[in-house]
């Protein structure tokens, strides 16, 4: 990746912001966040914020958009004008539309279709402020979101980016770790059924770098998912 | 092309007559309000810290968030000296059942251009101190209005939060390149955006022979119409909007304007104490 | 608001036209104009002229959009290409689209839509050429097309705008001095049944110039709709 | 992507018939024309006060204004010594209860492409008279065709309307100001636009084994196909285009350019007639 | 038609890629290059490439999109965006609207979509390259990918343009003769039913020049499709 | 938005348990193929004439066409000094009866960035040497990958023709006139497109608790999911896509990234053989 070589580790090893290369920047996770929506959440990683909003099961709107034996699950991934520096234009863009598509594949393998023949499961997500791995707490926010409305899950699902920044991985990178890294592997798993359900790489690494990152955010996500299972309980509980 | 809303929930027709006896006794529906009162209004700015400016506002149940965000562009023909304001709204479907994902509807564009034209028409923003090299380069202000819950009465919510974002923006930093060109620094400021004005809007819902301030969504469900009226601090009018099927007598009018006027004082105070050491409001 | 402050009326109080304060344009109305419509008329304030065209009640090409209770009224305002100073672009602008709605809403009180279940009512409006005033004429043709169409009606609808310059308070503002002026306040209403159906304004008043404004277009659409009748009457004796 | 069209009313087979058996005779549904003859048509130019030229036509039932605009613009990279022609045809919903709001349809496109096509090819307006700095500033020339009632045969009428209301049209009038920008006065005039030659379409409709000239809606629903063709004042064919889904003979073709010639002639006569002395045709 | 005069005829008599006036290019035809296709051809003149692949007759996906006593044909004429010395975008144009409309009416006259009432029968044609004769290519292309699709048919169509250069009718007109000639004349006809199912004239030309034009198409479409009969079997003898 | 795939055609269970019970004996549908091998891979290059670089694949069945047309153009912003390279992919409706008419939907969004990605990360065109005048004008590459015939895995079919024609391609020949503008000379050259890495990508498809590599339509329709991995010749992963609605454990990552090595190698030396005199494949 023809980057600037920018100093983004300490001769200490730390992070341009203090973080150890192993450390998650504060987390938020708030359930129940909205009221007309069947389930909600609001998650934060450091400054990204998202907030996503579950409707269904539901008969849908354009009634050709069904299966007989399952439901159908709609997921859209949507930036605000002012979540970027630069105002970003409401339209969806081409990330945006593709980063819906590895959403929605990321929450799939952990839904179960099968209860609601002819239904439709939607996902909004809006980020709010987006100051890097804002797909991967999309995700999070979508697995909570969906078990507050009580969409049965085989699992929770969790999602974390590791990064490649001056030759060291990084855990849950910021947006300058990611304009200035060499790599950016965000994923999403399932810790309780052992599944990674959304897997890119934009970057160079070598086999052994991907093993290495990949268990870097798998132990990072069990944290994540048990920081879920918090949240829903401390909705539930007052 | 604008049609008749055909996806509306159908609304029992005792549900319309409950909300008029109610009414007719003082009473709302929450148990709470009388007829001419707004419901609990709360106002956050600084809540985007990578916006220019930012506000939430929970209206009762109702949630809007305001972001402001200030580029540099190039003026209008017809105005070559000052600055571009516009507003946008979009109706994103996580706030409601009733929204769908696609560019903004008729709804959408009407409430954005409502507000648009309430800050326009009285100078809110001081668009003559925008220039940085007149007719040539000027800020470009863009204010974005993002329904995250809805709950009636989109106009009051999103006005006051467009308001606050306003009023909590700061122009970014910039420096002249040899080029020619401007360079932002969005880490630092040139100090706040130029607020002259203060506006807000307030709704009234006409519902039989009634008329209520501040509808939430079951009494816009019922309402024969809307009517929207925007204070300045003076209370002159600075933008009006009958929205809805129905029609108003002159009565109504006349006594729109006397019970706007009564609300849009307890949102100028929301508005005052969230900007008050810039800290949420009541 | 800050306009440029151009001398727009004279020192013995007539306007830029020669028109007196509360003057009309010279207005023209024909019905039946278009041979293909059910209903159709063409309406003219000065050099504002419109046409309009009423379809229906009939089915509706998209199946879904009926209301199983009454017909469904759709309306559209749109702007010819040439009828204004620079080149309109055809395709819909943000105020057409605004327009649209509330041309819509300020017919809706004086149907009868329960009468045809079901249904859509189409009503088409073209502004041929724009010189201020177009939406209030759009809804006094939009009335004539629809009883020319045979459409059921509670009452006739006949518009007008009332502008204030230099201060002082015009009917029928046309577009120089809807550019020039302090405040438009569009009006629309059904005199025979004291309902006010389309109100709008673009610019600062106080109570006490609202109170006056609402009452000079009032007594304007009075003499409107009396127009309409006779068009209307025109169009069936001959 | 083009589709059968798939929502036109169904036409009784008896009506193909009766109309095959008229034409037989050398009659028409109308009870007054023959195969030959184009319905009575009436041209009017300046009927757009705001326009640079204007033309309302009605051919038959059928009407059509035209509205030229004229704007200053940047000439194309391939002819930067010459003004831009641009040809736009809307067929707006209130002319026919088959079109839909929308953006043009392939129907509106084929029209108006098959007008440029025969306007620019005979070179109908000097484009090259029309720039004012070479390779910067030209003017650009819209002709807006907006179809009113659609009654069959829009070819003929909208190229009638086209060529009068640019026969009828005038170029605004310029001052180059000093930082070289051109400002248009519209109130006054730099003359008329440079138009050297005229050109009219005819269009027949096959039905059967029969060729009729300007056939009508109701002709057209049941025609097999029909041949436009495009005539300059002296006979030459300047553009052509067969459309519906028919086919035609050799034979055909020859009969359409026979009677075709014929009907141009009346439609130069209506040309005339509205371009003297301004006023209506005939 | 007010073009640079650009000599294109020799002193001889022949083009500028020493052609005569009334030959055509290479030609060259394959039939059933798809796979996936029930019918397709690829079909080349000179350096003009395009393909084209039939589906159907089948179900439309929009279920509105029939006919209760035919089917319903559905063409798309597209440019590659590589097809072009510009790239062209691939969102399509004016231009291919206007194509797809004329080509699909230019297989109409040889279809019997009454045999398969309620269903699509879907033509999809590719330009992979453009050198000149595009539509006409893709009217040869069409016909083949119909055939071999095994819808049947009255009649196999073929077109080719006719050009006049420097005041010289030619036939099947390249890139450089099209936008340096007088006139194109694109022309495409079914021979065994003795029709013209397609006639365009961009340019001007006498009625005499006309008649002349036409006969040397004809002749032309007579041996093209002599040549894609022979394609047909080729296909069905291996 | 996205949305689970609703109109394909469903896939008989009987079918995925068929396919399951092959691999499990070393064997795929086709009676051929092992579990680990690609399908019978050809590439060519040089197919269209007026491209600037072109290349047809033949994988199996799939059949995908890359171009590469080559323009001047204005740097981004934020990389002045750099040329541009966009990739992008069109599924037109001949190559499948699933692809509809229409602007590319997410599954070819998703392919042409992730190409987009993988060629972009690991610097395969040199960029920087791109630039005519830096800061003003450079090389704008289009990568357009269009497919023609879609029998699964168009992924790899997809960015072997990309890279194929990325190696084929030349750059145009330009002058700098008067003025300053760069006007093109398409029938000379400037040389090759800098072209400095290699990539390949290997898909493999999960079905039941198994690993193939290159599945065919058939295997992709009853797969959980697959991975895309990129390749630089150094076997270097240089990008990498979950895709398809199913997940994968960790243990069938280790073994895509083994499987997926020896199948890029195979894909190289097709890539080699197809330059090697510009001629086919195997």
């Amino acid at each position: 990746m023809a980057k600037a070589q920018v100093q983004l580790i300490s001769e200490e090893g730390l992070r341009h912001d203090g973080r150890r290369p192993d450390e998650l920047r504060p987390i938020r996770m708030k359930v129940g966040v909205l009221s007309n929506a069947d389930g909600s959440a609001l998650v934060e990683f450091g400054k990204t914020r998202v907030i996503a909003a579950v409707y269904g099961p539901r008969e849908p709107i354009q009634k050709y958009m069904v299966l007989p034996d399952r439901a159908v699950l709609r997921v859209r991934y949507h930036m605000a004008p002012f979540s970027t520096s630069e105002r970003k234009s409401p339209a969806p863009s081409r990330r945006e539309i593709e980063l819906s598509k590895v959403i929605r594949e990321s929450l799939e393998p952990v839904l179960l279709p099968e209860y609601f023949p002819r239904t439709t499961i939607d996902v909004f997500i809006e980020v709010l402020q987006a100051d890097g791995g804002t797909r991967t707490a999309s995700v999070t926010a979508a697995s909570l979101a969906l078990a507050d409305a009580g969409i049965p899950m085989k699992a929770l699902v969790g999602g974390v980016a590791v990064g490649k920044v001056n030759g060291v991985l990084v855990l849950d990178v910021d947006e300058v770790e990611d304009s200035a890294g060499e790599a950016d592997l965000p994923i999403a798993a399932a810790p309780d059924i052992g599944l990674i359900t959304l897997f890119q790489l934009n970057g160079v690494l070598t086999r052994d770098e991907i093993r290495a990152a990949v268990n870097m955010a798998l132990k990072a996500i069990e944290y994540i998912v048990e920081k879920e299972k918090e949240a829903l309980k401390a909705k539930y509980e007052f | 092309m604008s049609v008749t809303p055909f996806r509306l929930p159908t609304i029992p027709l005792y549900k319309k007559e409950t909300i008029m006896n109610l009414i007719a006794k003082g009473l709302r529906l929450d148990g709470v309000r009388t007829p001419e009162s707004p419901r609990s209004v709360k106002v956050e700015v600084g809540v985007i810290e990578k916006a220019e400016g930012s506000a939430h506002v929970r209206l009762g149940n109702t949630q809007v968030i305001a972001g402001v965000k200030i580029d540099v562009g190039t003026p209008f023909r017809d105005t070559p000296d000052q600055g571009v304001l516009t507003v946008h709204a979009e109706f994103v479907p996580l706030a409601s059942p009733l929204f769908e994902p696609g560019p903004p509807d008729e709804n959408a564009i009407e409430l954005a251009r409502v507000i648009d034209r309430s800050l326009r028409e009285v100078g809110a923003v001081d668009l003559n101190a925008l220039a940085i090299r007149p007719g040539e380069k000027v800020w470009i202000v863009w204010v974005d209005l993002y329904i995250l819950d809805h709950d009636g009465n989109l106009f009051d919510a999103s006005m006051l939060a467009a308001m606050a974002a306003l009023l909590d923006a700061k122009l970014p930093y910039y420096e002249e390149i040899e080029t020619g060109e401007i360079v932002l620094d969005r880490s630092k400021s040139e100090g706040p955006l130029p607020v002259k004005h203060r506006v807000v809007t307030v709704t009234l819902a006409k519902i039989g022979d009634y008329l209520i301030v501040d509808p939430d969504f079951e009494e816009e469900s019922v309402a024969d119409a809307r009517i929207v009226l925007a204070f300045d601090e003076q209370g002159r009018i600075v933008g009006a909007q009958k929205t809805g099927p129905g029609g108003l007598t002159t009565a109504d009018l006349e006594k729109a304007m006397d019970l706007g006027w009564r609300a849009a004082e307890v949102y100028f105070k929301a508005l005052d104490e969230a900007l008050a050491g810039k800290t949420g409001g009541s």
